[in-house]
């Protein structure tokens, strides 16, 4: 690879990285603000117009906090969790498609930091990995709470893990690849005449149910936030956390919500297409930009989505929780598998 | 399959992605370090105790927990590779055809008797 | 091939037959399963087959020992009885275990290529791994499970790795055709099938527990409940032992005269420390697995002497020697459980006591010792004399010794039943119990009286 | 796809076998040193996945999918094998509160 | 067929024995005992008097491996089943006093230990040979093991041990003649008699089966088990061990060693010869020193069985034909001895001599019995010791004149061990223990007449058995000096 298309590269890596900080950062306002909205309140509106530098005050107040390790901790591993968490998080996001190519001078840029073939495993594979920031955090603090949190946030996350591979494996059935790009690009062909319109979620309904469902209880998001009831666990693995500690956390879980709603965007909700797409007539590079802002639209519902439910539903009982991943939504996805792999093979015989 | 991908992926491929973790590490190490730096550190014994209900904390947390966490991870273990060899069967579906439908149906088959036989077992029974 | 399927799902069956009320119905239920596995498996006899492009198949070595294994099962579970009485045992688990165990011992004989043959392995290794610490509150049961588990996937990475270097000297894991490049030798790539071989075979070694990896053998057959550790000693021995010469013979047969100077040498090694090994327990349950890391010095004997003899040989000795191992095993079972100890003296005056367990034990002992009008004579007898056709002289005056350092050790234990003064009352046995200690009885004697019936079956 | 293997061979066969063997060799030592079971058990999937990338190189080299097959395999297996290990880890930690394997020495060797 | 009846039905007996319960199983043992006596007479009565070997039986046993059930008795077969038929009913009668813990157990094993002689002796295949060998071991190490005195446990474990051991080595050899054989390899006798080995191979061959033989024997220096489990084993078990198992050895030697190696035998004979003189007076002096009667009969027998031994390796017809006329009547004698001990033991509870004396002057039957045996085992004229030891004696003679003379040193040590014995027991005045002797019951008279008409028969009338053996013995030199 020459140096230059590696700095472009890096370009669009940094860029996609301060995209999801900063839109993380600004999750946390619109949190405040959707909660507001919802119980009828005016929420943050002090620092800036609309609170709108809300956020900075946060971060710099949690920056000037005391770092505080409690006393029969186990030190290295208690920085290291909260350390852990946010470097997953911030992984992952690299693979998304944010759109399809800028045609520059000649050359076609695509507007995705790291193309693998092997996309959704990579997102996959970091995620999961993010579990484990959770539970050294927890089981370093030493204390009873912690550890109770991080163990039902780790049993928890693989017990969802495994209906939410079912759901993606239903969804490559349909595919055929792993390729993130790919997906995202096969969502554009045309459906029933309309361009922009072969989304996935046509094909995937349950998938998607399947997958929005695992996606609430891999970010430990309300209804599933079991690791970190106040009520039951004090703040669960956070417990001890203040300062940065306690800032990683917060934030690793609103760059969660970014990237499964991106991703989320990008399997079911046809990615950067959006319909008619092709056939405005529109320039190649409009179309483009345009695509992109459509997936950040989507991407912004989807973290609506999940404020909206946050402040709606109330908290799973944790035999639920578990009955709910392992005895509902397990079959499920298989029995999506199969209904898909036989479709598709239906299909197949008599209609090709 | 119409493919837009690459048709040859080089090692140097990923090396965005060692890029994208440099980036990451950098920011995590650089907020950690700064509030380190700039916090107040003002220790003091009681402060330091282990904060349960507010009450003094007794005994150690590293007590062992109930065996369900671990019933759980151990099934997590077994029925997550069995579904890492769907992942090769479903990207390649298309051409494995009706019998690889079969034989795949065999094998979820196989997975949903020893689901069905963990759940008869009572492992994923709450109490 | 039939039975891998058949016994597969009965394993699975028999999972959900654990959940009816009454424990009592599965071991008859499981019985009735081996005995339609066994007419499964016979039916295959003489009507060679191959199946999955050619990774398994059916010919009468993999349809003798598969008998042979099967029925080793079917005499070894009657002794299980104590577990149904024990309500809370998961008895449903651990027959299918059993039948799981089983088949992976049956891959391991009808493989054709090497990744069945580490399936059937594992199969069959991480099933006796659960099963050596089936005794969950007892800590020795425990330790014996933990350490047949390290060491025993320990050496799974060290037979895989060998199967890898193989697989990068050959380019395949079917064993016809290591067998061609193994003949052929290239000079660029014989270091690496010869380091492969080594190190495959110090991996089945350890599986058969010869010497010098057998020292996991005793502590795990101590620690492990009484009927696995019977079966661990027949069954996953004979497949063992099966799987080996099969590997010897179709893929490196070409190459004898590379490993037989290092078999060899793991076969006197294992026949010495087997057999003074033994001298020197004073647990009846030690003694045994002494015992049986000498007999696999015994079975490697044939592979030494590799020739037409050799198969049928092993065959007959796998036999033997299973049959009366059952039947040793069973009764120690009995007067362990009863007298609380597994130790010689608590085997005194059983010949007062227990007139049928003594005679039972008696006859196992001496076909273990290889005394006429047992099965474990003709083994011993086919094996020298394979060793003998090809001029191993030493390795049988070797062997011959330590048979006669063996008859001190079996004696031991008759001395102890007939010649002391009773430890204890009269133990009850139940029917079934009886019955399958008569036959086992009736099978020995009539291998050591009619050996014709089954010297010449492959 | 079938030019993976032309980019993989840019790196000489011997380096992954060296590779390999190290890790294997790491693994070995640790078995024999290390005191603790689950450390063990670490280095035995060590071991294991030592073999996985041997197996995956030979396979990529030879342009012989059978190699990848087997690591495939491996990995089921060795998931049981993790399943049962670790069972059995906790088993042993419940009865004597550690896996310390020097503990384990009711039985003599 | 006879033969395979006479192989089996002591094997059958012993089953419908074992369903016996109580002492009613020594009859049903004498009864099974005396058919199989009645067997043996009747093959004697058909035993057409040549070298053949008749009553064939040839069935496959291990067919593949060409490995024949082949029984069949030629004279010298014949007359060691003979003996076996004789002796076993006597010793099972001569145990009828006692009442054994598990009687069904005790008289199942003596039949069964029957089968196992006669089969070694009829044996014509060496597998078969090997095989009952191995089979008429067993039972008596039980039975010396469960009935047996004090130390019976560490003693029989040896002896058991010290035969196992030897015969392995014994089965090593079989081995590998089986495999020297051509074509299709065969195990059988005639087929081994034909081997052509060399000079080195049958040094090492003979060395293997000869001690197995010689452990069995026992031939000094292999002996060291013999005395102990005598003295230890129960009476039944005593006689069976040196009336019959004994000689399982030396016909061993005559049958399955002299023929097959017979460049080993002429290279090695010396030594074995030299061993079994040093053997025979060996065994007289330790004899002079015993003061338990039965360890003394041991050793007796030790010399004895030297000679026997001596007599085989000259390999001249004296020789062996002075062996089997000595197999025959040291079996008869040494099975009276033992019973006269035994008797001697169960009525005053000891077997020191220095405790002993006076016996006769209450028992005159008991007296003349003991007399006449006595007289027969040092080879008085006119009782069947004579015969045999003359003859062996002649044979030694003339394979070399000095170690006949020195065997000859047999007589007079023996004559004086023997009448030592007689007289302190037997003569001079009675004491406390032996006041309240009585005589001889009917059992016993029953089991010591037959044994003193033997004594007679064979002293006086010895061609009745000479001339059955005679034409086989010459079938086998011509064998051995192929």
């Amino acid at each position: 690879m020459e140096l230059s298309l590696l700095l472009i590269k890096a370009l669009i890596i940094l860029a996609v990285f301060g995209v999801t900080l900063l839109i993380a950062t600004y999750s946390t306002y619109a949190e405040r603000k959707v909660a507001a909205f919802i119980q009828d309140r005016v929420g943050p509106n002090r620092a800036g117009p609309f609170g709108l530098a809300q956020p900075l005050a946060d971060a710099v107040k949690l920056f000037f906090k005391e770092e505080f390790v409690p006393a029969n901790a186990n030190k290295f591993l208690f920085i290291a969790g909260p350390s852990l968490a946010m470097l997953t998080a911030c992984m992952s996001s690299a693979v998304i498609p944010f759109g399809g190519t800028l045609i520059i001078g000649g050359e076609a840029i695509h507007l995705q930091a790291i193309e693998v073939n092997i996309g959704i495993l990579y997102v996959f594979g970091i995620v999961a990995l993010g579990v484990y920031g959770i539970m050294i955090g927890g089981w370093a603090s030493n204390n009873k709470f912690s550890l109770l949190g991080a163990i039902r946030a780790a049993s928890q996350n693989i017990s969802y893990e495994l209906a939410m591979g079912m759901s993606i494996i239903a969804l490559l059935l349909v595919t055929g690849t792993l390729s993130m790009r790919d997906i995202a690009a096969q969502q554009g062909e045309e459906l029933f005449g309309i361009s922009g319109m072969n989304w996935n979620i046509f094909y995937q309904p349950l998938g998607f149910l399947i997958f929005i469902v695992c996606a609430f209880a891999e970010t430990n998001r309300v209804p599933f936030d079991l690791p970190e009831c106040e009520t039951e666990l004090i703040g669960g693995y956070h417990t001890e956390y203040s300062s940065m500690g306690m800032g990683l956390y917060l934030f690793a879980e609103y760059v969660n919500i970014f990237v499964a709603s991106a991703v989320m965007s990008t399997l079911y909700f046809g990615g950067y297409n959006f319909p008619f797409m092709d056939q405005l007539g529109l320039p190649h590079n409009v179309v483009t930009i345009l695509g992109t802002v459509v997936l950040f639209g989507k991407i912004f519902f989807f973290i609506f989505f999940f404020m909206w439910v946050r402040w709606t539903l109330p908290r799973f009982r944790y035999d639920q929780l578990m009955n709910l991943g392992w005895k509902i939504l397990i079959p499920l996805s298989i029995a999506n598998v199969i209904l898909t792999g036989g479709a598709i093979l239906l299909k197949q015989e008599f209609f090709q | 399959m119409e493919t837009t991908a690459p048709a040859q992926y080089l090692p140097a491929d990923y090396l965005p992605i060692v890029i994208q973790f440099a980036a990451a590490l950098g920011f995590v190490v650089f907020s950690m370090v700064v509030t380190h730096l700039i916090g107040p550190k003002r220790k003091s014994q009681v402060k330091n105790a282990s904060w349960e209900c507010g009450i003094e904390s007794k005994g150690d947390a590293r007590t062992p927990i109930s065996i369900k966490y671990f019933l759980i991870a151990i099934l997590f273990v077994l029925f997550d590779v069995e579904v890492i060899f769907l992942y090769p069967w479903a990207v390649n579906f298309r051409a494995l055809g009706i019998d690889g439908f079969i034989w795949m149906l065999l094998f979820m088959g196989l997975l949903l008797t020893g689901f069905y036989y963990v759940i008869r077992k009572g492992v994923l029974k709450w109490e | 091939m039939t039975s891998i399927i058949l016994l597969s799902i009965f394993g699975i069956l028999n999972l959900f037959v654990g959940f009816m009320k009454s424990k009592r119905v599965l071991m008859p239920v499981v019985l009735l399963f081996l005995a339609v596995a066994l007419g499964a498996t016979l039916l295959d006899w003489n009507q060679p087959k191959s199946y999955f492009s050619n990774m398994l198949s059916t010919d009468n070595f993999s349809v003798g020992f598969t008998a042979v294994m099967v029925l080793s099962t079917l005499f070894i579970l009657p002794f299980s009885r104590r577990y149904v009485i024990n309500e809370n045992a998961n008895l449903a688990e651990y027959y299918s275990l059993l039948l799981f165990a089983l088949v992976g011992g049956i891959m391991m004989v009808t493989y054709e290529n090497l990744l069945v043959l580490f399936l059937g392995i594992e199969i069959m290794s991480i099933s006796m791994y659960i099963m050596a610490g089936s005794d969950k509150r007892n800590i020795l049961s425990n330790e014996a499970s933990m350490k047949y588990f390290l060491m025993g996937s320990f050496f799974t990475g060290i037979i895989l790795f060998g199967v890898a270097l193989l697989y990068g000297a050959t380019g395949a894991f079917y064993l016809t055709d290591i067998a061609d490049a193994a003949i052929r030798m290239e000079p660029g790539t014989a270091p690496l099938l010869l380091m492969g071989l080594l190190l495959v075979l110090v991996g089945i070694t350890f599986k058969i527990g010869a010497a010098p990896f057998h020292f996991w053998t005793p502590d795990v057959y101590e620690g492990t409940p009484t009927v696995f550790t019977s079966y661990m000693s027949t069954v996953v021995k004979t497949a063992g032992i099966a799987a080996f010469y099969k590997l010897m013979s179709a893929a490196f047969g070409g190459v004898y005269d590379q490993w037989f100077p290092t078999v060899v040498a793991i076969t006197v090694l294992t026949l010495i420390i087997g057999n003074i090994g033994a001298v020197t327990q004073t647990s009846m349950k030690r003694m045994l697995a002494y015992s049986s890391i000498s007999h696999a010095g015994y079975l490697m004997i044939a592979l030494t002497s590799f020739n037409d003899r050799s198969e049928n040989a092993i065959l007959f000795y796998s036999l033997a020697y299973g049959v009366a191992t059952i039947a040793a095993f069973g009764v120690l079972k009995y007067v362990a459980d009863e007298r609380g100890s597994d130790e010689y003296t608590s085997f005194n005056g059983l010949g007062k006591t227990n007139p049928l367990l003594a005679f039972a034990m008696t006859v196992a002992m001496l076909s273990l010792a290889g005394i006429p009008l047992t099965g474990g004579f003709f083994g011993k007898l086919f094996l020298f004399s394979a060793a003998l056709e090809k001029d191993l002289l030493w390795l049988i005056v070797v062997a011959v010794l330590m048979s006669a350092v063996g008859i001190y050790y079996y004696f031991r234990v008759i001395i102890a039943m007939y010649m002391k003064e009773p430890a204890g009352d009269r133990i009850s046995v139940d029917p079934l119990a009886t019955f399958t200690l008569i036959s086992l009885v009736v099978l020995t004697v009539l291998m050591g009286v009619m050996p014709g019936l089954f010297s010449n079956l492959l | 796809m079938n030019d993976i293997p032309e980019v993989i061979r840019t790196i000489p066969l011997n380096y992954y076998l060296f590779f390999s063997t190290a890790l294997f060799c790491i693994g070995i030592i640790g078995v024999l040193t290390r005191r603790n079971a689950i450390i063990i058990f670490m280095c035995i999937e060590l071991m294991l996945n030592s073999v996985n990338l041997l197996l995956t190189a030979f396979s990529s080299y030879r342009s012989d999918p059978n190699g990848q097959i087997f690591v495939f395999f491996i990995m089921a297996v060795a998931a049981a094998e993790v399943a049962v290990g670790l069972a059995i880890i906790v088993m042993i930690y419940r009865n004597v509160r550690s896996t310390d394997i020097n503990i384990l020495n009711k039985l003599k060797w | 067929m006879l033969t395979a009846l006479l192989i089996l039905w002591p094997a059958l007996a012993a089953l419908l024995v074992l369903l016996v319960k109580g002492q009613g199983a020594k009859k049903v043992a004498f009864g099974a005992a005396l058919v199989e006596l009645v067997l043996g007479v009747w093959a004697w009565i058909n035993f057409a008097p040549n070298a053949s070997t008749q009553f064939l039986l040839n069935e496959p046993w291990i067919a593949d491996a060409g490995i024949m059930f082949k029984v069949g008795m030629d004279g010298i077969s014949l007359l060691m089943v003979l003996l076996t038929v004789f002796l076993v009913p006597l010793i099972i009668l001569s145990t009828f006093k006692h009442n054994y813990e598990k009687p069904s157990s005790f008289y199942a094993l003596i039949l069964f230990m029957q089968t196992g002689l006669v089969g070694v002796f009829t044996a014509l295949d060496a597998f078969v040979f090997y095989f009952f060998w191995e089979v008429a071991l067993i039972p008596i190490y039980f039975i010396a093991g469960m009935w047996g005195g004090e130390n019976r446990v560490r003693v029989t474990f040896k002896f058991f041990i010290y035969t196992v051991f030897g015969s392995l080595f014994m089965l090593a050899a079989f081995v590998y003649l089986y495999f020297q054989t051509p074509g299709a390899h065969s195990s059988e006798e005639v087929a081994f008699y034909q081997l052509i080995l060399d000079a080195g191979t049958q040094s090492w061959l003979f060395w293997f089966l000869f001690i197995a033989f010689a452990i069995k024997m026992p031939v000094f220096p292999f002996h060291t088990w013999q005395p102990d489990t005598y003295s230890e084993a129960p009476a039944a078990g005593t006689m069976l061990l040196s009336g019959i198992m004994l000689k399982m050895g030396i016909y061993g030697v005559l049958r399955w060693l002299l023929p097959v190696v017979p460049l080993g035998v002429s290279q090695w004979s010396t030594v074995v010869m030299v061993l079994a003189i040093i053997g025979i007076i060996y065994g007289a002096i330790i004899a002079i020193r015993q003061q338990d009667m039965k360890r003394l009969v041991a050793f007796s027998s030790v010399s004895h069985v030297g000679l026997i031994a001596a007599g085989l390796f000259t390999l001249n017809e004296h020789g062996l034909q002075g062996a089997m006329v000595q197999m025959l009547s040291h079996g008869v004698n040494v099975v009276g001895m033992f019973f006269i001990i035994d008797i001697i033991q169960s009525r005053i509870g000891t077997r020191e001599i220095a405790a002993m004396g006076g016996i006769t002057q209450n028992t005159p039957f008991l007296s003349v019995c003991f007399l006449v045996l006595l007289l027969g085992t040092v080879a008085l004229p006119l009782t069947n010791g004579f015969v045999g030891e003359f003859l062996l004696l002649m044979g030694v003679y003339q394979y070399n004149n000095w170690m006949g003379a020195i065997a000859g040193l047999t007589i007079i040590l023996g004559a004086v061990y023997m009448l030592r014995m007689f007289q302190r027991v037997m003569f001079g005045e009675q004491n406390d223990i032996t006041r309240g002797f009585t005589d001889l019951t009917f059992t016993e008279k029953a089991v010591l007449v037959p044994l003193v008409v033997m004594v007679f028969w064979i002293g006086l009338h010895p061609n009745t058995f000479l001339s059955l053996s005679e034409p086989s013995v010459l079938k086998l030199l011509d064998v051995i000096k192929r």
